[in-house]
């Protein structure tokens, strides 16, 4: 039985995941949609509900096109490469108390460190397609995700910190009664901040600005190829949002103790609010330039960071507050 | 061995946000331009050929297809000239109609431009909330001249129909509804940190330059010159119309807005004035001769349309058609100053700052 | 940051507002009654005075005449009757120049098609197109003549 | 097309339906006029102005034909000496009226708020003039554009090529002697 779960329980949470992609998809142009005085798609399926499954079915019957003076190799790689890690990081979500598929005492840092090989793949398909926009495109996103890295990481070493472990599960259980979100606000803003970024979204889409770099490192992808690197943006907001979940939200926990709701119920909660955060961001926001995003992170968020790893470690200390830390 | 290397880096002429077709020849080391070339041409459909075998009033909807964000100052434009040339006389109902109309134009004009602009910096939602609100502009004008882009509406010696029942109540209820709007841009938009971030200072040229470059409309403005031709040079009936004219300062991105979105302000005042002192009736067509024939000579007037000086330089030899047309398209003199105003910047800010001309492909291209 | 605030306050704020979209394709939109569309061409009324042949600005009208079949009037009658809305440009100087307001504009404006071809519209087609007749045409409307003094030279 | 008189319109008729010109009212502006062509001849010499007059339907437009090779020191006095410094180059034109070619600059001063006309005459088989791009860069595009739709060459220009059409192309469209390739498309 327990092998039969080990092997079924990613397939079905992939099935998840995808499920979650398809309609992530869509609730994103729903939402993008009443938020500029439009309606979205609404002519597949009752209200546009199969519309992203058509768009799939588009994208996998499209012919798959290399260009000629592609590295195929890498132009091949490059999908999977991007693909692979963004599902890989899922592993160590605690979904609710039950539901978590790899409880390793080192959770966010693998985490961190796999969601970072899909640079890689990226930087790689920027290259192999052998076209300028892609080339500068991906240059852009390897320049970018490994700058927010740092403040993305050490934002969280606040959480850490406080509670003394790098597990997430420890870390859920941590904020049974206060949510990271309250003392550590300003590790959230920089995390929220630096997350977006990680995500390639507006205001930092600069890999794929569409108006400067037409598409960015996928410019030459097309058909199946380019889905997975689409497929490999939603899952990480999937995986980006659960993880804000669980380290600043309280991850399953009730709030004001209404526990009429089961955990799982709370988290789905939570997961949304944050991923219509990142959509509501995406229909404001303006895209921030190149050289200010370098600057952005070096310049404000790596020192806010530091800051606020400092400012834990003091008011760890401090007697009347340090049961929130 | 370790070397850099330039990139050729083709911009367009399809490409997202060149506006059309125009395309760049862009020069990039890493992501900074040394050189820009624009190439123009792929739009030309040469109007000033065509109108050489075209009566006047044939060259009207051509000039609809120049300019096809303001198609009303472009029609203004060409019957402006020809009317001069003529000596003819305006019926006063259909000067205010007109200036109405070139008003609202300019509104919905720069509406699109601040939609546009938005886009190229990679905001999405201010594109449709300036689409949705020019949207009504040019549902006003589908039911006053029976088209929303190409109007084909003004006519030497006055303009096509009359203003239909309750259109100017319309128009009146637009301008308030307008007004509002502009404050939801403001906020939404003009404090931006982003947008600020990404605007000042950026694309920034004096005064000289600007013209020795000819640069007209906001382009010029922005630099800090008082130029307006509506106040410089009045044509139809602007002098009766209390409106200012927004200036900058050092002509960088973020003034060129503000300008653009204080001329919107400015262009409703002018409206909303036309509208208090719409005649209640009157006649809107004078009395032209059947047939066209306009003396021989030669003139050159110039207008304010929103993109610059749109000017119209006719010469006649006495027949139903000019001998030569030419128009002074004000984007095709707004865009030659973009090589300079790109050398040494970051790929970024390309966008920015073609954007920041406000062009026109087809008037550009003629 | 402030202002980064008021602008998603104000997306937040129209995401609730009605929207502005047309459902088109399924809902036929309704166009003023000024609107350009498609001629409507009544072969009765027309004179042959070959008046919008003269005005196209881009000669997509075609037309021939013939002779009075009732030899007792005078002038012509229309034959052929041939707009080309590959180039038509729906201008609306045609209907402003007809003296007898037999081309005329209509509110209807869908003209796509597979083929090139099926754009060249005939006197039949035009006169089917009978649906949404603009009510007022010609700019200066001239009473018909008697048939007499119809055709100008 | 066949013009009975082919003279170039030198001077504009009154807009009026009578054939026989009426005599025009003096304008307000001709004192302007003889101070502008007086300076110019006494800098220039006699033959600098080959003529000036004022257009008067054109807002009494001061108009001066400059002779062709006083054309840049002329518009280099205009921009930078002269009392109204035309310094912005409102419009670039070419025409040709079959007996030759004309040059039209429309120039106007932003601070005096004045304009004028400045033209050159050139012939069809040697149609050249130098360059005023130096002198005003916006002219740069405007001479390309003479170029190609007129067929002027211009001397000294930074680089004089095609601009709207494609640089394969015969001819200039805007000579009244331009065949077309294919009349009818």
């Amino acid at each position: 039985m327990d092998t039969l779960l080990l092997y079924l329980g990613p397939v079905i949470l992939l099935l998840i995941v995808l499920g979650f992609v398809t309609y992530a998809i869509l609730a994103e142009r729903k939402v993008i949609g009443w938020i500029q005085g439009r309606i979205g798609p609404n002519q597949v399926g009752p209200w546009g509900l199969l519309q992203t499954v058509a768009d799939i079915l588009k994208l996998l019957i499209k012919e798959d096109t290399i260009p000629k003076n592609a590295d195929r190799t890498l132009f091949k790689l490059s999908p999977i490469l991007a693909f692979v890690p963004s599902f890989a990081v899922l592993a160590v979500m605690p979904f609710s108390a039950q539901i978590q598929f790899a409880n390793i005492g080192v959770g966010l840092l693998y985490y961190m460190a796999v969601s970072s090989i899909t640079t890689i793949g990226i930087l790689v398909g920027g290259w192999a397609s052998n076209n300028k926009y892609a080339l500068l495109g991906g240059m852009r996103s390897a320049a970018q995700m490994i700058s927010y890295e740092i403040p993305l990481v050490l934002s969280v070493v606040g959480v850490v910190l406080t509670v003394g472990s790098l597990n997430l599960n420890e870390i859920v259980a941590a904020q049974q009664k206060t949510w990271f979100i309250f003392p550590q606000i300003i590790g959230f803003i920089v995390f929220i901040i630096a997350s977006v970024s990680e995500l390639n979204r507006t205001p930092f889409d600069l890999p794929e600005a569409e108006s400067e770099l037409v598409a960015g490192y996928h410019v030459e992808y097309s058909g199946f190829r380019f889905a997975f690197f689409m497929l490999a943006e939603y899952v990480y907001i999937f995986a980006m949002s659960s993880l804000t979940t669980v380290l600043f939200l309280g991850g399953w926990n009730a709030p004001f103790g209404w526990t009429f709701l089961p955990g799982i119920l709370w988290f789905i909660i939570k997961f949304s609010l944050v991923v219509f955060f990142l959509y509501w961001v995406r229909a404001t926001m303006p895209r921030i330039r190149v050289d200010q995003l370098m600057q952005f992170a070096w310049k404000v968020l790596l020192p806010v960071a530091l800051a606020n790893i400092v400012l834990t470690a003091l008011l760890k200390e401090v007697p009347f507050l340090a049961h929130y830390y | 061995m370790i070397r850099t290397e330039e990139m050729l880096l083709n911009v367009g002429p399809q490409h997202p946000s060149t506006h059309g077709v125009l395309r760049l020849l862009v020069k990039v080391d890493g992501e900074r331009i040394v050189e820009a070339e624009p190439v123009i041409g792929y739009l030309h459909r040469g109007t000033e050929k065509l109108a050489e075998d075209l009566s006047y009033t044939q060259i009207i909807p051509y000039t609809d297809r120049m300019d096809y964000l303001s198609a009303m100052t472009n029609n203004y434009a060409i019957v402006h000239a020809t009317e001069k040339l003529m000596g003819l006389e305006i019926p006063e109902r259909a000067e205010f109609l007109r200036v109405i109309v070139m008003e609202l134009n300019r509104v919905a004009s720069h509406l699109v431009w601040m939609g546009t602009y938005l886009l190229d910096i990679g905001a999405m939602s201010p594109f449709l909330y300036a689409f949705r609100d020019r949207e009504q502009i040019l549902d006003l004008f589908n039911e006053l001249c029976g088209a929303r882009l190409t109007y084909n509406y003004m006519r030497v010696g006055g303009v096509k129909w009359d203003a239909p029942a309750g259109w100017i109540k319309k128009v009146e209820q637009f301008t308030t509804y307008m007004q509002k709007q502009i404050k939801e841009y403001h906020d939404l938009v003009t404090g931006n940190e982003i947008f600020i971030g990404r605007t000042k200072g950026i694309g920034s040229y004096d005064q000289q330059t600007a013209i020795r470059y000819a640069l007209s409309g906001a382009n010029l403005r922005v630099t800090g010159l008082n130029w307006d031709l509506r106040k410089d040079a009045p044509y139809s009936i602007y002098e009766r119309f209390a409106f200012e004219v927004p200036v900058g300062e050092d002509g960088d991105l973020y003034q060129k807005y503000l300008c653009r979105m204080k001329e919107i302000d400015e262009s409703l005042k002018i409206v909303a004035q036309a509208v208090g002192e719409f005649p209640s009736e009157g006649k809107i067509m004078g009395k032209v001769p059947r047939v066209l024939r306009v003396p021989e000579g030669e003139v050159y007037v110039g207008i304010e349309s929103p993109r610059g000086e749109l000017g119209c330089h006719i010469v006649s030899k006495g027949k139903d058609k000019p001998w030569r047309l030419k128009f002074r398209r004000p984007s095709f003199y707004n865009l030659q100053i973009l090589p300079i105003l790109l050398k040494d910047e970051n790929l970024s800010n390309l966008v920015a700052i073609l954007g920041g001309i406000d062009i026109v492909l087809g008037e550009v291209d003629g | 940051m402030i202002g980064l605030i008021k602008g998603l306050n104000v997306t937040l704020k129209n995401m609730v507002k009605p929207k502005v979209t047309y459902n088109y394709p399924k809902e036929p939109l309704q166009m003023p009654d000024r609107f350009r569309g498609i001629q409507y061409f009544d072969p009765d009324k027309c004179i042959v005075c070959n008046q919008c042949v003269r005005v196209c600005p881009t000669d997509c009208i075609s037309l021939t005449g013939k002779k009075n079949p009732d030899p007792e009037q005078k002038g012509k009658v229309i034959d052929t009757y041939d707009i080309n809305f590959e180039i038509c440009i729906l201008c609306d100087l045609c209907t402003e120049v007809c003296p007898t307001e037999a081309v005329v504009m209509t509110n209807n404006f869908e003209l796509s098609t597979y083929s090139r071809d099926d754009l060249f519209k005939n006197k039949e087609w035009l006169f089917k197109n009978d649906k949404n007749i603009r009510s007022e045409n010609t700019l200066n409307p001239i009473p018909v003549k008697k048939p007499a003094g119809g055709a100008s030279s | 097309m066949s013009e009975e008189e082919k003279k170039p319109p030198v001077r504009p008729k009154p807009a009026a339906k009578k054939p026989e010109p009426k005599p025009l009212p003096p304008s307000p502006k001709q004192p302007v006029m003889d101070a502008l062509a007086t300076t110019l001849k006494e800098k220039f010499g006699e033959s600098a102005v080959m003529e000036g007059y004022i257009n008067q339907p054109n807002d009494h437009l001061c108009t001066l034909i400059i002779s062709r090779e006083n054309w840049l020191p002329v518009l280099q006095f205009l921009r930078d000496e002269h009392s109204t410094p035309f310094d912005y180059l409102q419009n670039a034109s070419a025409i040709d009226y079959e007996t030759h070619l004309e040059v039209v600059f429309h120039l106007h001063s932003l601070e005096k708020k004045e304009m004028i006309a400045v033209k050159v005459r050139l012939d069809h088989e040697n149609a050249e003039l130098p360059s005023s791009t130096a002198l005003f860069p916006a002219a740069n595009w405007n001479e390309r554009e003479m170029f190609d739709l007129m067929g002027i060459t211009f001397t000294g220009h930074p680089d004089l090529k095609r601009i709207l059409l494609p640089d394969d192309w015969v001819g200039h469209p805007l000579r009244k002697d331009y065949v077309a390739f294919d009349k009818e498309v």
